[in-house]
């Protein structure tokens, strides 16, 4: 089968997407990106949404350096949400209102409520002027955000996510996916709350808490002690964690990620029920990575006889999703 | 096919502190010398070569399949169509890199940062400790270009470090040993005092943070302004992850984007 | 310093070691490796103790192949604790009488009384003819089986695992550890419930339930479709929990393991609070592993300045454990 | 220093099925031929090599930070001091090990597993499925050496595959391919039926688990008794941790410790 034949159109809720693959919130940065890139990078962002980096509603310094590192097929990271909060982040965007693929904000709080604001800021500035923007189709809510006493997040209590959803819910008529915490004995009932509160669709996994130490000193090695695990590392375990929500919520479109490095790998959590996927340390491999990724999913969409991507959905589960 | 195929460019003039570019090219080594501890390569690399700016640097990707991240190394030389890195091996990554041999292809990113701004600098004094003094050749190159006088002072560990001094195309070069086996027993902070630096002169330096810390306090009790190109631990290169973030008094800055240089006396070592 | 003279012995509550290594259940068989290999090998066992794969009451078939396979960084098994039993496994521990290191008997079982059941029969044995035995040191409960609806294991909940726990401590006066799993949202209320319930340690962390697809067929590759990460994939996420229980459980001493390759890891691990540490994966590796990574332990120390390894016990924790 | 370093010892007769033995050994790469899709490789391992039973197996080390778990390889021959072994590059690992070049040292894990019953054995009938014929050649010669009539039927899927059968010394082999273009058209049970064995032969097969299954039928047919070697994905290769069992007749076996080599009749292929 020719792989410039393969459909790889999918259906993200309501929203249309030319091809699965999205960036992972924090991992690309479409506005820094066109700022230092030769040609027009706006028109040609590879993926098939953009996700920045997660926007809380204030600005926030993000936590002591050093921030990242490598670990054994994976990376750490402690960034800390750092974010220029909402207000300067919309700035930012107007700066690509070329772009031709929806975006998809990412929302960061700490109380449940904060949210729920920074949803109702963006869609007031959108009702202000939405050509001064490019289309901002939808929110993930990252509710990843350490909240509950002992450093815990809002996501591993099925509870709180589902008032977090459901407050954003009240504030946007648009697409709205929850992006689920795998630190959690069972991710099916924080995803089941955030589907009944409102979420037309959820994006797994974000990272796994982590600890690197200073090969020297024997200190952690992070400013912040601990961080998040991202990376191929991790993916057997993201893997697990999509089928499993792919067959406890048949039909809610997952939005799958952890270790993406190429087409197989994109093919891999489609089979587990993701219908779009999401790439995030592999963009640190080079700004090629989204293409080759693409070019892979294709390719290995072809050699299996998929003749749509959406034939592929679900084919690793017990039954289809 | 890289991204470099895919978007030939013209070659332009250098703008000042240089543009920022992630495209990623093909390189080959055609040449790698041994210098002590470190390793000078050279590769054949016209696009980047064409448009680097002393004090930028390159994302490179170690061959095989044990690395992910990029490592960054500041640009050494850039004469040409020829690109030169120096490297020393301070962990697996920048161990397979000294060992690249001739022939073979790098996969390099950039030239990326921001590099050190030359306007008005009418007489330098370049500081380097360790690896850190790999950006300061190309630094003499562009400031020879443009008629500014360079004095450099160099700090080693020991003599082994030392014969990277040899690499080095600079005239005025001092060199001190921490063992005292090279050049001028001690720190090169201690060289310093005993440079006559003019009160005119324009501080760069590189190093390690206890070297950058010294120097910054002597050139602020010298009255000197300058530049300090930092290190940090990256994850993309290109200002988008926020993972190298450094204190300043400007708050925390990206070393990668906003810097890794940076006004010597906005640098917060802590 | 020198190498040799690093005092590298430690006390893992009542049990003097040797030195701090042991092997992590269900990756060495000393009774198969003294069958195959030349030479004395169990007068030549190179951990500190010795661990046997996880015994139950009857013999268990384990899960239907293929069960084991590489990963980015680590492996994945589904042996399904495959195992002959107690009264067999008494049998093969006969045979490697002559061991010079003490044994923890790794326990498993299905109803939470299964444990203690499994306890009582070596217990019966040992006080029927001890000397037909090596010295049984202890036990390590794995409550890492699946019990609880929806595939879950014993080890999630505290309340399971401190009445598995009890039932233990009640048939034994032996060395009691308890080996936590890290699928849990937080591993430190199991870890404190299983202290409160009678555990002299605890034994962290088990494998992460993961997934791995045929490349070719897109199916779960696992006869049993999902499985069991480790390796040094996770040994970052490891590091965390092990330091987490540290720092809540001062002075409970731990089993540290999760991806240790090399004897910096192994250090890691006791800088982070463990006082011993286990080998799984890396046995696969060669049954050289052992050996090098305790040379390489003893190396890493004295280049440290620790003239005593547990000189460094702790030295990564916000206060010492 | 190696294990076998360590501890010498000398060389003793084989034993029946084989000793197994864990120990470690680096042994350099003497030869390398490409046979088409397959590599032999020859290495000098004088201990593997004296113990070494037909059937038997290697634990690899494949070179390189990317790889963990050891690859498992048929013994292809075992002669004097020298080991070979016969790889096909069907994934990352085995592609490395197929581009091992000569002089470099490789470690190896065995001689590992139970071999090929030889006791009784009259006529030998030997059917190997494309890298399945790796334990095919050590077979022959240690039943030449006894005196034992050999016939060996191969089948491989196209031309590239049966190249293969250049490496081999067996005096009467027949060969099929899928695609018809060496030999006979089909699959090698399609050649077990003309040729016309002996009702006294052992049948002998290693291959794909559809080829053990035809082999299984037409052998039970033609009332002939035999062994079939069987892969699995391995983790230690030396049974401890019941990683590669296989269904079996008498229930679910380790391939590493307790085959690789099961009776013909008491396997049961899923
Ligand atoms: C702007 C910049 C310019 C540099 N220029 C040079 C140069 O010209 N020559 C040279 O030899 N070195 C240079 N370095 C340092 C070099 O990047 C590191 O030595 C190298 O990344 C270490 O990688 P590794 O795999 O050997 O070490 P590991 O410690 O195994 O690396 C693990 C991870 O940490 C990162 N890392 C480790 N040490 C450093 C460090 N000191 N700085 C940044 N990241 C680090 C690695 O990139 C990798 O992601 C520069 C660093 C920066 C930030
Ligand atoms: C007893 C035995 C003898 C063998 N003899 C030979 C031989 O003589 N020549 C030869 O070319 N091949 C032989 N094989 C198959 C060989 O081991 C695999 O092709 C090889 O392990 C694949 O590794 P990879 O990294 O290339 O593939 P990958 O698929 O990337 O490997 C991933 C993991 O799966 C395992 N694996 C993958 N395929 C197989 C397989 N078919 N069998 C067992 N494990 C597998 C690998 O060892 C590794 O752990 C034998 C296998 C067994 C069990
Ligand atoms: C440097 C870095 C920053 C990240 N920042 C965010 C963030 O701001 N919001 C978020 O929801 N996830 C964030 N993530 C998580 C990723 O979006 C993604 O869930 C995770 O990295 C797994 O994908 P990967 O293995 O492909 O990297 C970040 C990850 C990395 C590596
Ligand atoms: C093949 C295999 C079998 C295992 N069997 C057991 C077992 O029977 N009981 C148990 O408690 N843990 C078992 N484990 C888990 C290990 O003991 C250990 O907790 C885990 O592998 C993490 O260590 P590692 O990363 O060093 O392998 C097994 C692990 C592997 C890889
Ligand atoms: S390394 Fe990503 S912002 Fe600097
Ligand atoms: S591979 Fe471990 S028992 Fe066979």
């Amino acid at each position: 089968m020719n792989p410039a034949a393969v459909d790889l159109r999918v259906r993200l809720g309501r929203l249309e997407l030319e091809h699965p693959l999205v960036d992972a919130s924090g991992t690309f940065d479409l506005v820094e990106t066109a700022r230092r890139s030769r040609g027009d990078y706006v028109a040609a962002f590879p993926y098939a949404a953009y996700v920045p980096k997660t926007v809380t509603l204030d600005a926030r310094e993000g936590g002591p350096p050093p921030r990242v590192t490598e670990t054994p097929c994976g990376m750490i990271n402690a960034i800390g949400l750092e974010n220029p909060g909402v207000a300067a982040f919309l700035e930012g965007l107007s700066t690509i209102v070329g772009l031709r693929r929806p975006v998809i904000v990412s929302v960061g709080g700490n109380a449940t409520q904060e949210y729920a604001d920074v949803v109702r800021r963006v869609e007031t500035a959108l009702g202000e002027g939405a050509r001064r923007f490019p289309d901002v189709a939808g929110y993930e809510l990252n509710v990843s955000c350490p909240n509950v006493p002992g450093g815990l997040a809002i996501g591993v209590d099925p509870q709180l996510t589902a008032e977090v959803t459901r407050a954003a819910r009240a504030a946007t008529g648009r697409l709205l996916l929850v992006k689920l915490t795998p630190n959690v004995t069972d991710v099916r009932p924080v995803a089941r709350a955030a589907v009944e509160a409102g979420a037309d669709g959820l994006s797994l996994v974000n990272t796994f808490r982590a600890m690197v130490l200073d090969r020297s000193s024997l200190r952690p090695f992070l400013g912040n002690s601990t961080g998040g695990l991202s990376g191929p590392a991790i993916k057997p375990i993201a893997l697990r964690m999509v089928a499993e929500v792919a067959e406890a919520l048949p039909g809610v479109p997952l939005v799958g990620m952890g270790g993406i490095m190429t087409g197989v790998d994109a093919l891999e959590f489609i089979a587990c029920g993701a219908t779009a996927v999401a790439v995030g340390m592999a963009n640190f491999t080079g700004l090629e990575a989204p293409r080759r990724i693409l070019d892979g999913l294709r390719a290995e969409c072809a050699a299996r006889g998929f003749a749509r991507v959406t034939d592929a959905r679900g084919v690793a589960l017990a039954r289809g999703a | 096919m890289t991204a470099a195929a895919r978007s030939p460019h013209p070659r332009r003039a250098r703008p000042e502190r240089g543009e920022q570019w992630a495209e990623t090219s093909r390189c080959r080594v055609v040449a790698a010398r041994r210098f002590g501890a470190f390793t000078a390569l050279e590769l054949l690399a016209p696009e980047i070569a064409a448009v680097a700016w002393p004090g930028q640097f390159v994302m490179v990707k170690v061959p095989g399949s044990g690395f992910l991240l990029r490592r960054p190394f500041s640009v050494f030389t850039a004469r040409g169509d020829r690109l030169g890195l120096l490297i020393e091996a301070r962990g697996p990554g920048s161990e397979r890199l000294a060992d690249a041999q001739v022939g073979e292809a790098l996969d390099l990113a950039g030239p990326l940062g921001a590099g050190f701004p030359l306007e008005g600098v009418r007489t330098a004094l370049l500081v380097g400790g360790g690896i850190g003094c790999a950006p300061l050749q190309m630094l003499t190159d562009a400031l020879a270009g443009r008629g500014v006088p360079v004095m450099a002072a160099f700090g080693f560990r020991d003599g082994r470090q030392a014969r990277v001094a040899a690499a080095f195309d600079i005239e005025r070069l001092w060199v001190a040993t921490e063992d005292g086996s090279v050049g001028r027993p001690g720190m090169v902070s201690d060289l310093l005092a005993a440079l006559d630096a003019p009160p005119s002169a324009t501080v760069f330096c590189c190093g390690p943070a206890a070297m950058i810390a010294a120097v910054q306090r002597w050139a602020a009790g010298a009255g000197l302004r300058g530049y300090a190109s930092l290190e940090a631990h990256m994850a993309c290169g290109v200002g988008a992850c926020h993972g190298c973030v450094v204190a300043t008094k400007r708050g925390a800055l990206r070393v990668c984007s906003e810097g890794p240089v940076f006004a010597l006396d906005e640098v917060v070592i802590p």
